[in-house]
């Protein structure tokens, strides 16, 4: 017979009927008999990644100026606690924005493995997806996923600011999933 | 050819060889600087480019004449109607096409428009090179940019397309100017005209700004010649050439304007050449949408066929004043429906060109407002 | 103070106390930054991590970095490199137990308080330097090498300046120093407080590395200076200890130039020098967002050219104005 | 439409061919003719430098424009392919190195006593010369996977 004062951490506790914490979220447990709510340590962990997602600062081509612009005032990726770091060591996205090319791909190999795990990249618009229609020329590397992996696809030509917010959202889903391409 | 080991002998010049890029915050993209550093003092500089070479000049060797105009757009990718302008200019001189006269007075309008957006990406990006990212650069660079969306919006409402709007066409541009438009864009141009002296009092107003900018970077006369340095780079250095007024294209012939010049070379000229064209941008657009003539906007029967367009043989240039210089297209064409060679004149290519020889002598920290005064857009150099 | 407060086990009490404090009041000072900067620049600023305003903002923050992948190069010097984050926080943090928060409440209430205060705040830039030095990276080096130049500049000045209120008082214990400006605080003596606090504040936007003489960390020359090998957790605790070490000079300011603890009684003192501390924080946030950062040579030929000569003179005259007095 | 004056000064003093442009000059008189360009007739403005693989010979093209007369020539010189090398002028305008640069880059022309002639847009161990019309467009290199196929099989 279990101790009813001892918590059981881990496991959910059916609802004892009316309004449980479980309608809210799968993951909250709580003391038996008692109303304290505990997360689980994946969760908290989880959602504090995807609040605090810092890019690296890094733009290849036009797509960086519309990144730019969703980090300007209008979108202000700030209220999402999203802002830019110089570093590779310090950021935890890494948006490719623009061509990626032959010369330039042994770089973005360089700085993806400079950054520290856990680490999402999203693919901003048509260039780093596919290679748009530079994809059939000598210089173009047709998609960044030939060089890393890459959790999230923006479509666009450039993608409008509205359009990474959507794919940062996207993200943002994933990494409550605790999910992460190349894991 | 001994065939031994090669000795390899290390001399020490006290020197320190320093890669910015290309993932640097201030480099613009991708462009990389090798600096050689005794202390703080850059003793060389070299510059390494081609990060972002696309082969848009082989591209367009399989691509048909009325394909490719949207391409340029992703070229100079801070004004993108610049590049298209230029080549449909260049086309249409080769295949003797004409354009009708209000098509014309609305490219420029477009043109001037994104001149402006062009120029206040330039300023924020200047602002967070010499502001740092956690400094008064990024509140500069916000202002900036909360201007240049409403001159985003304002061309998304004219073309569908917040940025590479692909106004131009063969043969006469894509979207006609209503009066609701004329009205926006003349409420538009005050209310960016209103934001200009705020963005002085950061900028050029600002004695530490001042201070930064002033005998930085010093570009002669006669290198900025020898060189090559066009648009308002050249224009900072005395040298009185504009594309717009030395071989006036689209309606810029007929339009009023003044040519900004500076003659002290430095990087505080170069910027206030930019800052005052701004303004006479503004001035330009009020003018063209009041002497707008009417007609047609587009000569040719519409395309069903891009392929089928086959343009005489010959050679031709011509060039536009971007917002960083004369942007030139030279065609070879042979006589069929694809350019046989096509080189693109690009002005962030030839200004950049100047930073080997400013750049030695200067600080780290000139590096960065040198290269901030240069504009310099990667994909317009490395094509 | 108690017998139970001078015993190991209440000092360690009293450290948790003061550290759980400081670094709550750092984690919501980077809060407080982001929001009013966003106010500044047309934005909102963090909001939708926590209802409302984004309050969870900073917890977010540090618990990623918490449990974010903690790198050390393969080149760095393995002993100042994980030294360094500790260097920066520790000095920072002692600074707070000097600091009066009532009448004869310190924490350490030493006949010196006001020089050991100095001390420790100057003492971060050691961290700084190890930190640089051994990140085994050209920019940190560069950083470094910047701050030996910069601190070499600043730190007479700062001194200076800060023996105004010593001098007016007659004392370097803080509370002495506090209980002086019952009548008037430090900022209120004509010309020479204001000239004080003037020097002491451009001292302090160069010691917190703040715009305009963030020099070594200037993030568009130099990538993010200093700390540019640094992730997870001590990258945190760099970023804590710039905020705890902006906070304990606002906090030495408030204390020697706005009168400390000293107010109005309908609010407690602490009260009071939180809200002078928050007031002085503001204001070298709005200088630090507002201007473009000076070029190394520029500043240190302020520093050398002008304040110096300013904070002596400025001594001169207190000097013979108390004893005149 | 170069100013017909300089057009005929080029003739007569190094035998050079108009064309729709500027001039075509033998490749011996490249340096002579742009010194003499820049220096007597004020030709002191360097424009473009460009590169054509024609069907029997590579064409290098140089655009210089005097900023008084606001004229500008264009001068072209015609190289074996078998033996494509021309004089630089990177002495003579500061502004043709990069573009020299480029056209050894691209098109696969050598220039004599140029300071710097390394590779500028591609990576300095890439192969071949893009331009040449014998170079096909999808060429795999590095990252870029081998043919079209192995494109679609990839992604």
């Amino acid at each position: 017979m279990a101790d009813p004062f001892l918590p059981v951490v881990g496991q959910p506790v059916p609802a004892a009927g009316g309004t449980s914490l479980e309608d809210i979220a799968e993951e909250v447990v709580r003391f038996p008999g008692g109303g304290i709510a505990m997360l689980r340590s994946d969760t908290l962990f989880h959602w504090a990644q995807k609040s605090s997602m810092w890019p690296l600062t890094f733009g290849l081509a036009c797509c960086a100026i519309e990144m730019m612009a969703t980090f300007a005032g209008r979108f202000d990726l700030d209220r999402f606690g999203m802002f830019l770091r110089p570093t590779p060591r310090q950021s935890d996205v890494m948006i490719i924005a623009g061509t990626v090319t032959i010369k330039m791909a042994p770089r973005i190999r360089t700085l993806y493995d400079q950054m520290p795990h856990p680490k999402w990249v999203i693919s901003m618009g048509s260039c780093a997806n596919s290679g748009d229609h530079y994809r059939n020329v000598y210089s173009v590397v047709p998609g960044v996923d030939h060089v890393i992996p890459v959790d999230i696809y923006v479509a666009g030509c450039p993608p409008t600011p509205e359009a990474l917010m959507e794919g940062i959202f996207a993200l943002q889903k994933k990494i409550m999933e605790g999910d992460r391409a190349g894991a | 050819m001994s065939g031994g080991p090669i000795e390899v002998v290390e001399r020490d010049f006290g020197e320190l060889a320093l890669n910015m890029g290309p993932q640097h915050p201030s480099t613009h993209g991708v462009l990389r600087l090798i600096l050689h550093l005794s202390g703080e003092t850059v003793i060389k500089a070299i510059p390494v480019i081609g990060y972002l070479h696309r082969g848009v000049e082989k591209l367009s060797e399989h691509l048909a004449y009325d394909q490719l105009a949207p391409v340029y757009e992703r070229d100079d990718y801070l004004a993108p109607t610049a590049n298209s302008n230029a080549y449909v200019l260049a086309v249409e001189k080769l295949g003797g096409i004409a354009v009708p006269r209000r098509a014309q007075w609305l490219r420029a309008f477009v043109s001037e428009w994104q001149r402006v957006s062009s120029h206040l990406v330039w300023l924020g990006t200047l602002g967070l090179d010499l502001g740092g990212a956690l400094g008064g650069g990024t509140t500069l660079y916000m202002y900036c940019f909360r201007e240049r969306e409403k001159i985003l919006d304002f061309l998304e409402e004219l073309t569908g397309t917040r940025y590479h709007t692909n106004y131009n066409l063969v043969g006469g541009a894509r979207y006609d100017l209503d009066a609701a438009m004329v009205a926006k864009s003349n409420a538009l141009a005050a209310s960016v005209g209103a934001a200009l002296p705020e963005f002085w009092s950061m900028s050029g107003g600002n004695p530490i700004f001042q201070e930064r900018t002033r005998n930085v970077g010093v570009i002669s006369k006669d290198l900025a010649m020898g060189v090559g340095v066009t648009g308002p780079t050249l224009r900072a250095s005395g040298i009185n050439y504009d594309v717009r007024k030395a071989a006036p294209y689209d309606a810029y012939g007929e339009l009023p304007f003044e040519v900004i010049t500076r003659t002290a070379g430095d990087a505080e000229a170069r910027f206030q050449v930019r800052m005052d064209e701004i303004a006479v941008s503004l001035k330009l657009v009020r003018t063209i949408v009041e002497g707008l003539p009417t007609g047609p906007i587009f000569a040719r029967k519409p395309l069903k066929n891009p392929k089928a367009t086959k343009l005489p043989k010959g050679e031709v240039y011509a060039a536009v004043e971007s917002p960083r210089g004369e942007l030139g297209f030279h065609i070879v064409s042979d006589g069929s429906a694809k350019p046989y060679r096509l080189k693109i004149n690009a002005p962030s290519f030839k200004n950049l060109q100047i930073v080997p020889h400013i750049l030695p002598g200067g600080l780290v920290a000139d590096v960065v407002a040198i290269l901030g005064s240069l504009d310099p857009v990667l994909g317009d150099v490395d094509r | 103070m108690s017998a139970f407060f001078t015993g190991w086990l209440g000092a360690a009490v009293l450290s948790g106390i003061v550290i759980g404090v400081a670094m709550t009041c750092v984690a919501y000072m980077t809060w407080l930054e982001r929001k009013f900067v966003a106010r500044m620049q047309n934005r909102i600023g963090p909001y939708e991590v926590g209802y409302p305003h984004g309050w969870l903002q900073p917890m977010a923050d540090v618990a990623k970095l918490l449990v974010k992948e903690d790198t050390t190069p393969r080149a760095a010097d393995k002993l100042l490199f994980n030294l360094g984050p500790i260097l920066v926080v520790v000095p920072a943090l002692v600074g707070f137990a000097f600091l009066p928060v009532g009448r004869d409440l310190a924490i350490v209430d030493h006949p010196y308080s006001f020089l050991f205060f100095t001390a420790f705040a100057s003492l971060t830039l050691l961290g700084v330097f190890a930190a640089g030095w051994s990140s085994n990276n050209k920019y940190a080096l560069l950083s470094a090498l910047r701050m030996v130049a910069m601190a070499a500049s600043y730190e007479i000045p700062l001194i200076l300046s800060l023996l105004i209120p010593a001098l007016l008082t007659g004392s370097f214990q803080l509370t002495a120093v506090v209980e002086a400006q019952r009548g008037l605080w430090f900022i209120g003596y004509p010309v020479i407080g204001q000239l004080a606090f003037g020097i002491f504040l451009l001292c302090a936007l160069a010691e917190g590395n703040k715009s305009p003489l963030d020099i070594l960390d200037a993030e568009s020359e130099l990538v993010a200076a200093y700390n540019v090998e640094y992730s997870g957790i001590k990258f945190a605790l760099f970023y804590a200890g710039e905020y705890a070490h902006t906070l304990a000079i606002c906090g030495l300011a408030a204390t020697v130039f706005f009168g400390g603890y000293l107010g109005p009684a309908f609010l407690p003192g602490f009260v009071w020098l939180i809200l002078k501390c928050v007031v002085l924080f503001l204001i070298i946030l709005w200088i630090r967002w507002s201007l473009m950062r000076m070029r190394i040579d520029q500043a240190i030929r302020i520093m050398w050219m002008f304040l110096l000569p300013a904070s002596l003179v400025n001594l001169l005259l207190t000097a013979y104005w108390v004893v005149g007095r | 439409m170069p100013a017909p004056e300089i057009v005929a000064a080029m003739e007569t003093r190094f035998s050079a061919t108009p064309f729709a442009l500027g001039v075509e000059i033998p490749a011996a008189e490249l340096l002579t003719a742009l010194r003499a360009l820049r220096d007597t007739h004020g030709y002191r403005y360097y424009v473009l430098g460009t590169g054509t693989e024609a069907a029997a010979a590579f064409e290098v093209t140089h655009a210089v424009r005097n900023l008084e007369s606001n004229d500008t020539l264009f001068v072209k010189v015609s190289v074996p392919k078998d033996a494509a090398e021309v004089d630089s002028i990177a002495f003579v305008y500061a502004g043709a190195e990069w573009q020299e640069r480029e056209i050894w880059d691209l098109i696969g022309v050598t220039f004599k006593a140029h300071p710097d002639l390394r590779r500028i847009l591609m990576p300095d161990e890439y192969p071949g010369h893009p331009l040449r019309k014998s170079f096909a467009m999808d060429t795999p290199w590095g990252y870029r996977p081998a043919t079209a196929a192995a494109v679609e099989a990839e992604s």
